[in-house]
């Protein structure tokens, strides 16, 4: 008998085991500046910088179908926005940041106006073609380096005891931010909201027939998650103190494509360990010979080939068949 | 004990055999010093920035921060270098450049740590301006790709070149075919025309510039970047008899070049290209310096100052670091042949300047 | 002719078919009865291969064809009529029916696109218009002519009415009966049972995942019980 | 009963030469099941359409409760009452049953910019879809994904999501096509229950379900209503018969399924 | 402008449009029809590029060199197809995007390994090196002349194919409903690994042609193949007859918008005709799907 309960039930067992995966990670997480040197705590950084723009991605992407290639786009509209800010001279996070949201939101905004009126492929090349306008407009902008790209002399300032300068406090603040966009858009996609989001991803003729207009809540959608990629932007420019337009090359945005994928996309969690992946693959192959990429591309192949959902996919229970 | 050297280049993708030429002749260069430098052992590590900036941060932090490596060299391309300068001098490390020499690096941002070995952007294409005023060329055209470098290196041209310029025109980058503005260019029928474009996009140009006709038509002139060693097999004789500036060339008549490039030859079975000569002197400055101070690396101060002297016998003869730490040389213009073997090569035919200090140096607040 | 017995068909992990026997002799029009979510069209699919059973044997024509390819069982000579109908939307009328017309040359006289507009006759006049644009029952009419294009040897029809104006139904059933006289095997998935009854020899009703009745019309009109069990009529 | 629910004036739509709904006059009352039965491609669903608002009549007017709503998008129309089925089914097949059925509440609750709350813990959504779910008989199906669901019991799903949304007008595009005869009757019976609370409009070509269903009958044939009129004049009708019906004898008898039929060929 | 440049401006355009339908193609068919998204086709292209550059160097002939190289991309590209991309047909997009991305990675790393990072030489065939008149006045490369008119052979040869012949119905048949064309009685398995070498041939061919015009280089498929992809859907997926008109549409507002347009701009011309087309008609110009 298939009764609500029972459902419950299931979907409580289910959601432990989940829990304590997530649980396990923020504690990895967290001890990582603790137990490892620099370095391994900068890339642990770059890794959650990555997987908070994947997660983005995955937002609009797993859940609501829309596959955007130019996602690389929003996470250089941050980081610009922090770079030219602090080129004038202002340099507090809290403008700053919340500036990077706000800019990449709009530029989302409008791009996805004229992109979400098309679907399935048109709608992967047409994000693509609307981050190559731009990546090829921030080559061209001379003032801020042009192609060379610029150099912030600083991170931004956070005031209080909080020094993102020092590189285990920016980990930890990095951590904290992860975790709670994180959760907001764990809240999001089981919200109303994220049931329609999900239900036009799958289906909008019938979405519309049910009564929802469904472009007004892709466009929104479309908007928090070019904001969460933006905000990842402003974190990567503090990171590594540098923007250029490389940040928006279709590769970059091919690149977090691949984070999502690899992680397991429509899990939040996956993208963000998709991220881990990729980033760790390359770090460990690139030290053992310069022809990384010969093993990395088979190893992809096999990935996508025998673990169907990504790496969230071997980790998690599989789902009832 | 032991020196570590962090090796950052593009050693992946199309650009790759640039920073595989410019590691071969650092190698060259230690192994004329008995595999060490400054008398010590060498470790050498390798890092790859893919030509992404973001990449090249990524492999500056595990310089300093996991290998704590006391030199970095090698960085073949602008953008890379603006990113990584700050953080590696920054550390403590002394950055020798053996290619990049942005502007802002030689003007208002120079850094006391960094040492570029090889010329300042600019310098390169100021050399063939100045050739062009000289030889009375009335009309030019200019092209570039439309980024930074490019438009750097047409400044840099326009610095020395008082004629008239007919056109100034910008591609976009990596544009693979040119048909369209060859088009135009010869319907605009200059004296003379002056490119940068360097990699993959040079070799199509001057292919493209060929088979159009209109190598017979107008001269093209171009300088080292285009016309680099590697490139010109694949150029083919599309390149034979074109003009270009550079502040180095294979026939250039020093004892040590007539070594480097005999010795070059014999270890990798070709001709060195002007990065090769430049990761071969990055070698060699790194070198002199260890030893003036005796292979104690704690003193920064003295080493700097070691550093400073560029007391080392250069592919290039003479040649000495500005105040902003960019190199004072000379430079030539060369023009492509092909040798007694049939390879196609550069043959100096004329200087352009003599100890030629870059634009930007009065910028630099540096004293030493 | 054919002939399947013990089949076990899943889908992923969950079984849908257990156990099922079923044979169909030349020239015999069979149908297979069922409510709905009971299996009929996993049997379809799993005679065709679409479905690969995990168990049984399927033969055709004597020769065995389990675990064959799709394509080759159907070029055995055994046509389908889909359910959903699946007409190419990207071809037109005609285009649906030549693209995979039987090509062979074995002395019967295989259908052209002329019979079938004869058939049907609402199709001569959209020749040229792309599949997507038909009406459900054209496009269920322009299903059943493509199966007969293939010039099979067993016709299997599943739902192949659904949608179809009285008047065309009726339509359908004459022809099955001339195909029938023609020599054509027939199996037959409808839920028409007056219908069936009058044109079929033989009956199975399948319930969840297996035969639970076998027998001729005369039978399955006698039996009241088994059509309000098995069927709800 | 008096003033009509939805009006159709001289609705037409051509698709290039095809003129596919023809000066097309109907009323839909409520309470009243209204069936449209015609040959094939007649332009059935294409009225439909029209109706839902997926096409754009080339002439004509809608009009529902006095407003006119010829030019309103698709979810307005929904919003204000008209739900319809799809004739080729149509659902969420990556949802469970019930998930289907909660969209379509969400739907009619009003706007879903509700980011915070998790949609399955809206007691309300949940109880309204789990009805609408019961009156297709389905609840025991409720946690199954569509698409495991068989052909049948994934039209009842789209069925059950047009009633979620409690609609005042409920087009059906061939809701019987794929049932077995049990299924059909339970139909019927349900759409007879239904009718108290909407208007139907039922497009159908199980003669059996039509005529004992309906209260009004249309004939559209090649884009024209041929003939409109209660069950007994339709059947009687030689114009009827001609286009559509056939040589098929239709008579009813109420036995305890509500119907029972035989076919004279 | 003058007359003469205009004409040679449209040559130009219709060129790189011609070089561009090639490489369209294939990855429209396989998209539109095997639903497929193929990041990796222009690897395809390098490999042509690459293996023509070896054979001419081998044989001394431009025209040896072509009739190897072309069967040989092909032969690889149903090994691909084959191995990898057969199973990834009932997948996801992303999927498939993910494995071809990776496959982009690979091939490029084997090219370097195999002919090292430098780029490689191709000569123009002796007999086609010169210039044509094409008008009184106005010379133009015999070589590129050679590409329009190989390539509009090529086009037509394959609209004809796909618009008119049993096979070309299939396999838009099998664009749909795959499944169903099985079980009609076709292996469509086996011409799906044709339509792919099909595919496959044609940008070995592109490669080809280009090769003795660009630098042969790794990672020189990348650029082509994102305007490939901006063509087909500019043209509309799975359009032979769309991919075609794109490809020349691309082709020519490039050319001109690099020689009228501000240098930004003009980088940017391709992307905003996209985006424009598709503002207007979401489908593409054809759309192959009524
Ligand atoms: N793709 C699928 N995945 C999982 N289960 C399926 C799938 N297709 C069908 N089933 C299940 O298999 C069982 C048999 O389905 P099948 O389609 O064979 O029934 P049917 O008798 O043809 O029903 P109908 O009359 O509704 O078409 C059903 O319980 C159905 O839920
Ligand atoms: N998008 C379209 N373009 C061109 N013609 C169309 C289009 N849609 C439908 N038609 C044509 O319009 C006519 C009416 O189609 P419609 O689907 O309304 O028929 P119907 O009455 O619902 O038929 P059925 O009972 O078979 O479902 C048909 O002849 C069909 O071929
Ligand atoms: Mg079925
Ligand atoms: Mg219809």
């Amino acid at each position: 008998m298939g009764k609500p309960a029972d459902r419950r039930d299931r979907a409580g067992i289910h959601f432990t085991r989940i829990h304590l995966l997530y649980l396990a990670a923020g504690i990895g997480f967290f001890l990582i500046p603790l137990a490892a040197d620099a370095f391994y705590t900068r890339l642990a950084g770059r890794i959650l910088i990555y997987g908070l723009c994947a997660l983005s991605l995955d937002l609009i992407l797993g859940y609501g179908g829309m596959v955007s290639f130019g996602h690389a786009a929003f996470l250089g509209i941050g980081a610009y926005t922090v770079g030219i800010l602090s080129n004038h001279g202002v340099e507090s996070a809290w403008i700053a940041w919340p500036a990077a949201m706000a800019c990449a939101g709009v530029t989302a905004l409008v791009i996805g106006a004229v992109s979400l009126r098309t679907s399935g492929a048109y709608f992967i090349m047409i994000t693509l073609a609307f981050s190559q306008m731009l990546y090829y407009f921030f080559a061209g902008l001379a003032d801020y380096g042009g192609d060379d790209g610029m150099a912030l002399w600083s991170r931004n300032s956070i005031g209080g005891p909080v020094d993102p300068g020092n590189p285990t406090q920016f980990y930890y603040l990095v951590l904290l931010l992860l975790a709670i966009v994180f959760y907001l858009c764990r809240r999001l996609v089981h919200s109303r909201f994220g049931m329609v989001i999900q239900g036009a991803g799958e289906n909008e003729r019938r979405m519309r027939a049910i009564g929802f207009p469904t472009y007004r809540y892709r466009l929104v959608c479309f908007m928090i998650s070019g904001a969460v990629a933006g905000l990842s932007g402003a974190l990567i420019s503090n990171q590594t103190l540098y923007i250029s337009p490389a940040l928006m090359h279709w590769s970059r945005s091919g690149e977090i494509l691949v984070m999502v994928i690899l992680g397991g996309m429509g899990s939040l969690a996956g993208p963000v360990m998709g991220a881990a992946g990729l980033l760790l693959t390359e770090e460990v192959l690139s030290e053992y010979t310069e022809h990384w990429m010969i093993i990395l591309g088979p190893l992809l192949i096999l990935m996508v080939l025998f673990a169907r959902g990504g790496i969230y996919g071997l980790l998690s229970p599989r789902r009832e068949s | 004990d032991e020196i570590k050297i962090g090796y950052m280049a593009t050693m992946s993708g199309p650009a790759a055999s640039l920073g595989i030429d410019i590691l071969d002749g650092f190698k060259l260069g230690m192994a004329h010093k008995g595999g060490k430098l400054g008398g010590l052992p060498v470790e050498l590590i390798m890092g790859d920035d893919q030509l992404k900036p973001g990449i090249g941060v990524q492999v500056a932090n595990r310089f300093i921060e996991k290998e704590k490596v006391d030199f970095v060299t090698g960085i073949v391309f602008s953008n890379v270098m603006m990113a990584v300068a700050k953080p590696i001098t920054d550390a403590g490390i002394f950055l020798i450049s053996a290619n990049a020499g942005p502007s802002p690096l030689a003007g208002a941002r120079c850094l006391p740590d960094l040492f570029t070995v090889s010329w300042q952007n600019d310098q390169t294409h100021e050399a063939m301006g100045k050739y062009l005023q000289d030889e009375g060329v009335k009309r030019l055209y200019l092209m570039a790709p439309n980024y930074q470098a490019g438009k750097d290196g047409l400044a840099g041209v326009k610095r020395y070149f008082k004629g008239e310029i007919v056109a100034e025109v910008y591609t976009k980058i990596n544009q693979p075919d040119y048909a369209a503005e060859l088009a135009q260019l010869r319907a605009a029928k200059p004296d003379g025309v002056f490119v940068f474009y360097p990699g993959g996009m040079g070799i199509n140009f001057v292919k493209q510039y060929a088979q159009s006709g209109l190598k017979e038509e107008i001269p093209l002139y171009t300088t080292a970047f285009t016309i680099a060693q590697m490139v010109l097999p694949a150029m083919g004789d599309a390149a034979l008899g074109l003009l270009n500036s550079s502040f180095w060339g294979p026939d250039l008549d020093t004892p040590v070049n007539r070594k480097f490039v005999a010795d070059f030859r014999k270890e990798y079975g070709r001709l060195p290209s002007l990065f090769a000569a430049q990761g071969y002197d990055a070698a060699l400055l790194i070198d002199s310096a260890i030893a003036a101070v005796g292979g104690d690396l704690s003193d920064k101060e003295a080493l700097r100052k070691a550093l400073r002297k560029a007391d080392f016998a250069s592919v290039r003869g003479d040649f000495k670091f500005n105040r902003n730490h960019f190199p004072i040389q000379d430079f030539y213009i060369r023009k492509v042949i092909k040798n007694s073997e049939g390879v196609l090569t550069t043959k100096i035919i004329g200087t352009a300047f003599e100890d030629h200090a870059d634009a930007y140096h009065s910028e630099c607040d540096m004293q030493w | 002719m054919l002939e399947l017995k013990n089949i076990h068909s899943y889908y992923g992990t969950t079984q849908a078919l257990f156990g099922i026997d079923i044979e169909i002799h030349a020239g015999e029009m069979v149908s297979l009865l069922g409510r709905n979510g009971m299996g009929k069209t996993t049997t379809v699919r799993s005679i065709l291969g679409l479905t690969r059973p995990r168990q049984g044997t399927v033969t055709f024509q004597g020769r065995d064809i389990f675990g064959a390819p799709p394509y080759r069982i159907a070029q055995m000579g055994i046509g389908l009529v889909p359910e959903g109908r699946q007409i190419f939307p990207t071809l037109t009328v005609r285009e649906n029916l030549v693209a995979t017309a039987y090509r062979g040359k074995n002395g019967r006289r295989p259908w052209t696109p002329a019979d079938i507009y004869e058939l049907f006759p609402v199709l001569a006049q959209r020749t040229r218009q792309p599949g997507s644009r038909l009406s459900g029952g054209e496009q269920q009419m322009l299903a059943i002519g493509r199966a007969l294009m293939t010039h099979p040897k067993l016709l299997i029809l599943d739902e192949a009415t659904e949608g179809l104006a009285p008047r065309v139904r009726a339509q359908i059933w004459d022809c099955l009966e001339n195909l029938k006289s023609a020599g054509l095997s027939i199996l037959v998935i409808d839920k028409h049972l007056d219908a069936l009854t009058r044109i079929c020899d033989r009956h199975y009703i399948i319930e969840k995942g297996r035969i639970v009745w076998r027998g001729d019309s005369f039978k399955l009109k006698a039996d009241p019980a088994v059509r309000q069990d098995y069927l709800g009529v | 009963m008096t003033t009509p629910v939805l009006t159709l004036r001289g609705l037409c739509k051509d698709f290039g030469a095809i003129r596919a709904t023809d000066q097309v006059n109907l009323d839909f009352f409520s309470g009243e099941i209204h069936a449209l039965i015609g040959p094939n491609g007649a332009g059935k669903t294409t009225l439909i359409n029209q109706i839902a608002g997926e096409l754009k009549p080339d002439a004509g007017a809608i009009r529902f409760e006095g407003q006119d709503i010829t030019f309103q998008p698709v979810h307005r129309r929904s919003a204000l009452g008209i739900a319809r089925t799809f004739q080729a089914t149509n659902i969420f097949n990556g949802f469970t049953a019930l998930d289907n059925v909660a969209l379509a509440v969400q739907a009619r609750d009003g706007h879903s910019f509700r980011f915070w709350k998790p949609a399955r813990r809206v007691e309300p959504v949940r109880d309204a879809a789990l009805t609408a779910l019961g009156q297709v008989g389905l609840v025991h199906r409720a946690d199954t994904r569509a698409s495991r669901l068989s052909y049948g019991e994934q039209r009842l799903v789209g069925i059950a999501m047009a009633l979620a949304s409690s609609p005042r007008v409920l087009l059906l595009d061939e809701p019987m096509a794929g049932m077995g005869a049990r299924a059909s009757a339970e139909m019927v019976g349900l759409l007879r229950r239904l009718k108290d609370r909407m208007s139907l409009l039922l497009v159908e070509h199980d003669m059996d379900a039509v005529f004992s269903l309906a209260d009004r009958i249309s004939v559209l044939v090649y884009g024209r209503i041929i003939a409109s009129g209660t069950p007994e004049e339709i059947r009687r009708s030689p114009a009827v018969r001609e286009a559509y019906l056939g040589e098929e004898e239709i008579t009813l008898e109420n036995t305890a399924t509500g119907l029972q039929v035989e076919t004279h060929a | 402008m003058s007359m003469q440049l205009w004409v040679v401006q449209t040559l130009n355009g219709l060129q790189l449009g011609v070089m561009l339908f090639l490489m369209s193609a294939g990855l429209t068919l396989v998209f539109g029809i095997m639903n497929l998204i193929n990041l990796a086709h222009g690897s395809l292209y390098m490999l042509g590029a690459y293996l023509a550059a070896t054979f001419q160097a081998l044989t001394g002939s431009f025209f040896i060199a072509c009739l190897l190289a072309v069967p040989l991309v092909m032969g690889i590209g149903m090994l691909m197809e084959m191995s990898i991309l057969r199973r990834l047909y009932d997948r996801d997009h992303l999927d498939q995007v993910l494995a071809t991305f990776a496959l982009i990675l690979f091939f490029n790393e084997l090219v370097r390994m195999t002919w090292g990072p430098q780029a490689y030489f191709m000569a123009i065939p002796e007999s086609l090196s010169g210039t044509v008149e094409i008008l009184p006045g106005i010379p133009y490369p015999a070589y590129r002349l050679t590409i329009v008119l190989a390539g509009s052979g090529v086009a037509v040869g394959l609209y004809l194919f796909i618009g008119r012949t049993r096979l070309g119905m299939i396999i838009r048949a099998g664009a749909t409903h795959r499944e169903m064309v099985g079980a009609l009685g076709v292996n469509i398995k086996l011409l799906y690994t044709f339509v792919f070498g099909m595919g496959a041939a044609m940008a070995g061919f592109a490669g080809m042609m280009a090769g003795p015009i660009l630098s042969v280089e790794t990672g020189m498929g990348e650029p082509i193949m994102i305007l490939a992809f901006v063509v087909i859907v500019i043209g509309g997926i799975g359009s032979v007859r769309g991919a075609f008109a794109a490809a020349v549409l691309v082709g020519v507002a490039d050319t001109f918008g690099r020689i009228l347009l501000p240098p930004a701009l003009s980088s940017m011309a391709i992307y905003i005709l996209m985006a424009g087309v598709l503002c207007f008609r979401p489908q593409g110009l054809f759309p192959a799907h009524g």
